[in-house]
């Protein structure tokens, strides 16, 4: 079977819809050049009327996506860096999101927001490394994280075809994954909709995005002394309740790996959804940022400040050592 | 241009300065909840732009939005409904004031945030163009707006990309108390020329003046031109928002006020009328506004149980707050 | 004993401490005429160089204000509706909240963000309504969401001696909340220390802001059946954990209620840090406004997205049904 | 003004290419992670302004923004040790390349946001004033800044304000790899002008000519004047960013390439020097540089453990990421 990028998947969802629906167009920076990759040759393909390379306004092009979409089209926004989320969060959460109530249902906004590279860029530091998705959980709109090739492709089409705002975060410790693919089963993947990525018995361990990775090589590590389950949430709001409850229902503890900050993040939004609804056998974890975090410059230190391996290892440890 | 008619002209504006009035009324009587911010006094230029724009041309208003909205041509006992939150509302209740829109004629929305509305009206417009309809658009903002960098990205976009859109400035001397040389370095037309824009000042107190400059603008902007910007000198006859009537706030000297009151855009408009012609469209608003008011007040208000109806055009279930 | 109201007490926190301290001043719209009210007779007697009226140009005002911290100063920055923080949120975050980490300690930001009338102002609808504050929680920003007038005057104080930014929100829900006071008690509230505003044995309720005071009147209406013990965090971050862990160490249960969204606010947050470290003898609930709110205009719709009483006590039911 | 004596110029901008190689090297070498934007091409810009203020004046730079660093007076050793992350850095090693930045000789960073840095800059200098302090500022920015709403905000709170704020547009003809023209509607200058402040187009690969535009400039300032913009026309010689060393980018024509480096600040300020002036900096720069490296090469990597070090100027303690 033919292998297939992360990245290449992004760009392989965002020709498809282009093809398949003409009121698709892309606009962002660098987006005709390609300069993040993930509109490599589009614009041959496209064209610039639906390839539109902007000026460094960030504001004024999400709003100008937003108008677009009340007038009938299903533009996507790139964002060269996860912040720029922070520059036009008034754009997005105050204007596209309120749209439809606010008129009635005169009108929807069907906005896809795509950030190739969320999270730790090692070297990009403070302003370049965040990973804001529980934003957009906490406001309401659609936030995908997928974490391989083909729910990159399968999410992304999903948001397209989506009449809400929809932001996909691409983290850049997920843009070098492959796999092996069958082009042809190529499929739009469910919004809201998780998975199971390995089956297990003794605790649960939610994974968001690139993280899914290293709860699997976790899990791998720990096959002799714990059974590991790993759900992949793939849409963080909505959140798939249903799947995760029947998995902790089974193995009666939770642990929670995420890469935004502790406080009010996805994490604690799992943990709080799972203890209104399923007793557990022993307290659930979360393995996050630190509270507030922001990523100092030098790699030892922005690893020091991202979730790992080892801190996943010992949570995994702490809601296990009570025995299965 | 028959939509130029001092008639029609006479009736748009007529119509919202008793719309207005009758609102006002409504918050005193507490029946329209929240105030609102009165277009008394500014009535020229909603009037005046829209009378040169289409059907199927698009607008955005701002927070003193009324006047754009019924300009464009929605129904005024639907607007009323949405002012007194009932279902019957043009946005059934959901926008109120701040909010309220018609996509049906054309108004994508007044909206509440100072500077945001000039950039989605120009990916609309482009949007339509692009479609292959033959629109053009409007968005109109005060003298504060001219100070948000959203707005002035705004006229990048459009500039830039030539999409048809007239930027109608309301500088009515004040952003809420701020007067407009407290907060404008450089000019209002400046601001529009730095980005290549034509730029043109108009009294804004006399809708034919205005609609003068706004169907020229229009009719360029149909052979091909690109966005323009009228910057519409006029003035607030009343306060910044309706909670003023309460609570008296010291920034306006009662000369200027006065000053500025006597140029009323009904009165300019309305002497070019005969007595005859007036005294007609006044008694025809009259009746739609009595008509308007009645409509509202019969209609019934929102089912609570509806509260998050439309929170997700894709039908989205939100999760309840309750436990 | 004299009444003070809780927007008089922001004004007397404010000029207590620009009469105090040099470095402090203030800048917003409107404040010379205190279009707000709590700016109310500042300009008269601290005059231009203290309460600067801005233009709507919120970005550069807010980062005004950070710059003019590096330089020493102790801006206070009045946003007249609490979704002005979208509008600036790329500047606070991104900028403010960063410069000291970044700068590997050379300098602070001590800026406070004042947002009086947060919330839900009735009839100002989708797009003045929002109550953020989980949002700054999340980022790592302090933030304080006071509940009466000392804590008004004693938060804002703190806020502004305090050397990282700080988020202040007045609900709108508490401003004319008037209480008996000894001016001469008045003083500064420490940032995250909470309160127990009604002892009780039964259960504990963790509430926000206004909601303290429906939160009071519960409380009272159960009294005879269930004995309710309230919370009042005051500062949403930092949080009180530990004096919220004596409480509900007491109580075994726990309601939460907040008039921020469900997913991801601080609800969840609460609940997910007490479950890592307090068993509970049931499980914990959260009142909250529904995912994704945005409040529509008509009056009945408005309340029935906000979290009220009648849902408090549901919950409060909820969690001892099974009796105490 | 001792400052634009033409050997200095040349130290400045000899310093700043060397740098800037070297440091290229270090990203090649995998040393510097993360990659630089090198600012080669356009020394004599950061030079010739920043010769033009004292060190307690105050500067902000760009994501391009080793030379305004250097030019303002930071220690290349430490700014070296910045850009390997290490312990000795500028920044103890937390900021990098983009967020280097040294308050001790006014800079407030370079800065990782493109338009950002404006208003924080207007926003410093006021406050500095404000305590009496007699103190300007520079603030540097791209061509494609001026299309960000909140850097013409600031133009307007300076101009408003009247705060002596130099800004300084740094014009390569590109943003990332979208050439001015498609960026920008208007002119860059008539940007600064809408807002009533005096604007000129400097050439900005001879530092004399920048340093004399800037002088005047800031001697306005100094005597009461309010902020001016200097648009430096400039070419940048490399990359965008390191990473494009890696994957080619196809956005500026070899011809264009090959005729904008023909005019090189380093060249054109080392003309006005005899050999033997310009081969003393030169040796005394390699001098500076060699120690730099073999400073920042040998100095420690800051401890994991204190990755979390400033995060609150206040001393709060951020509650772990870990179960
Ligand atoms: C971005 C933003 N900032 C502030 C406000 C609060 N506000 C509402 S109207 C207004 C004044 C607007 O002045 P102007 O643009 O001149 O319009 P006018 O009210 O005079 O019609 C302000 C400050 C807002 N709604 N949005
Ligand atoms: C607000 C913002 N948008 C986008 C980016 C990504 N980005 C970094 S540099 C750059 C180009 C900047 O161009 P210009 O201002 O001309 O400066 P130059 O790189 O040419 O020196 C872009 C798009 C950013 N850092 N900040
Ligand atoms: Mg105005
Ligand atoms: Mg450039």
């Amino acid at each position: 079977m033919p292998r297939l990028s992360y990245r290449k998947a992004l760009t392989r969802a965002l020709a498809d819809e282009l093809a398949r629906d003409e009121r698709v167009f892309l606009l962002g920076e660098d987006i005709r050049v390609a300069a993040s990759h993930v509109t490599a040759g589009l614009f041959t393909r496209f064209g610039p009327e639906r390839v539109l390379d902007t000026p460094l306004s960030e504001q004024a092009f999400t709003s100008f996506a937003t108008g677009a979409a009340l007038a009938g089209m299903r533009p996507v926004v790139e964002f060269q860096i996860p912040s720029l989320l922070f520059l036009v969060f008034e754009q997005i959460v105050n204007h596209a999101h309120k749209f439809p109530l606010m008129t009635g249902g005169q009108c929807a906004a069907p906005v896809t927001y795509l950030v190739p590279g969320s999270g730790s860029r090692t070297g990009w530091a403070g302003q370049h490394s965040d990973h804001p998705y529980s934003l957009f959980a906490h406001v309401g709109i659609v936030t995908a994280v997928p974490a391989t090739p083909t729910d990159a492709y399968g999410l992304l089409v999903s948001a397209i075809r989506h009449d809400d705002p929809v932001v996909v975060f691409a983290p850049a410790g997920a843009l070098d994954v492959r796999e092996d693919v069958d082009f042809a089963a190529l499929a739009p993947v469910p919004l809201g909709r998780g998975v199971v990525r390995r089956a297990g018995d003794d605790v649960t361990v939610v994974a968001v995005g690139h993280l899914v990775h290293d709860a699997l090589a976790v899990a791998e590590e720990l096959a002799g002394q714990v059974s590991v389950e790993v759900f992949d949430p793939r849409t963080l709001y909505p959140f798939d309740l249903d799947g995760l409850c029947a998995s902790v229902a089974r193995t009666g503890r939770l642990v929670v790996v995420d890469d935004s900050n502790r406080s009010c993040g996805i994490a604690a939004e799992i943990i709080a959804s799972i203890v209104e609804r399923v007793p557990l056998a022993a307290p659930p974890r979360r393995v996050t940022r630190p509270d507030g975090a922001v990523l100092p410059f030098a790699p030892g230190l922005d690893r020091a400040v991202q979730p790992g391996r080892a801190a996943l290892t010992a949570a995994i440890h702490l809601v296990t050592k009570d025995g299965t | 241009m028959t939509d130029a008619d001092p008639v029609r002209l006479y009736r748009t504006v007529r119509l919202i300065r008793r719309f207005e009035e009758r609102a006002i009324d409504l918050v005193r009587a507490g029946t329209i909840v929240g105030g609102i911010h009165p277009y008394l006094g500014q009535e020229g230029i909603a009037a005046g732009v829209c009378a040169a724009l289409r059907g199927t041309d698009l607008v955005t208003g701002t927070h003193r939005g009324h006047g754009h909205v019924l300009a464009k041509g929605a129904d005024p006992a639907r607007m009323m409904a949405e002012l007194c939150g009932r279902e019957t509302g043009l946005n059934r209740g959901r926008g109120g004031s701040m909010h309220a829109a018609d996509f049906s004629v054309g108004v994508l929305g007044a909206n509440a945030i100072v500077g945001a509305a000039g950039a989605i009206l120009t990916g609309a417009v482009w949007a339509r163009r692009r479609r292959g309809e033959d629109v053009v658009g409007a968005t109109f903002f005060g003298d504060g707006a001219v100070n948000e960098g959203m707005l002035l990205e705004a006229f990048n976009l459009a500039a830039l990309w030539r999409v048809p859109v007239l930027f109608v400035c309301e500088n009515n001397g004040y952003a809420t108390t701020m007067p407009v040389d407290g907060a404008v370095a450089g000019t209002i037309t400046g601001r529009a020329e730095a980005f290549g824009m034509p730029a043109a000042v108009v009294d804004g107190q006399d809708p034919q003046q205005v609609h003068a400059a706004a169907a020229a603008a229009v009719g360029r902007m149909r052979d091909g031109g690109g966005p323009e910007l009228v910057e519409a000198r006029t003035y607030r006859f009343d306060a910044h928002h309706t909670f003023e009537h309460v609570v008296r706030l010291d920034y306006r000297p009662p000369q200027e006020v006065t000053a500025g009151r006597s140029r009323d855009p009904v009165r300019i408009q309305g002497g070019r009328l005969s007595d005859a012609e007036r005294a007609a469209v006044d008694a025809e608003v009259e009746a739609t506004l009595d008509a308007a008011v009645a409509y509202a007040l019969a209609s019934p208000e929102p089912d609570p149980a509806g509260a998050l109806d439309h929170l997700y055009a894709s039908g989205l279930n939100a999760r309840s707050g309750g436990a």
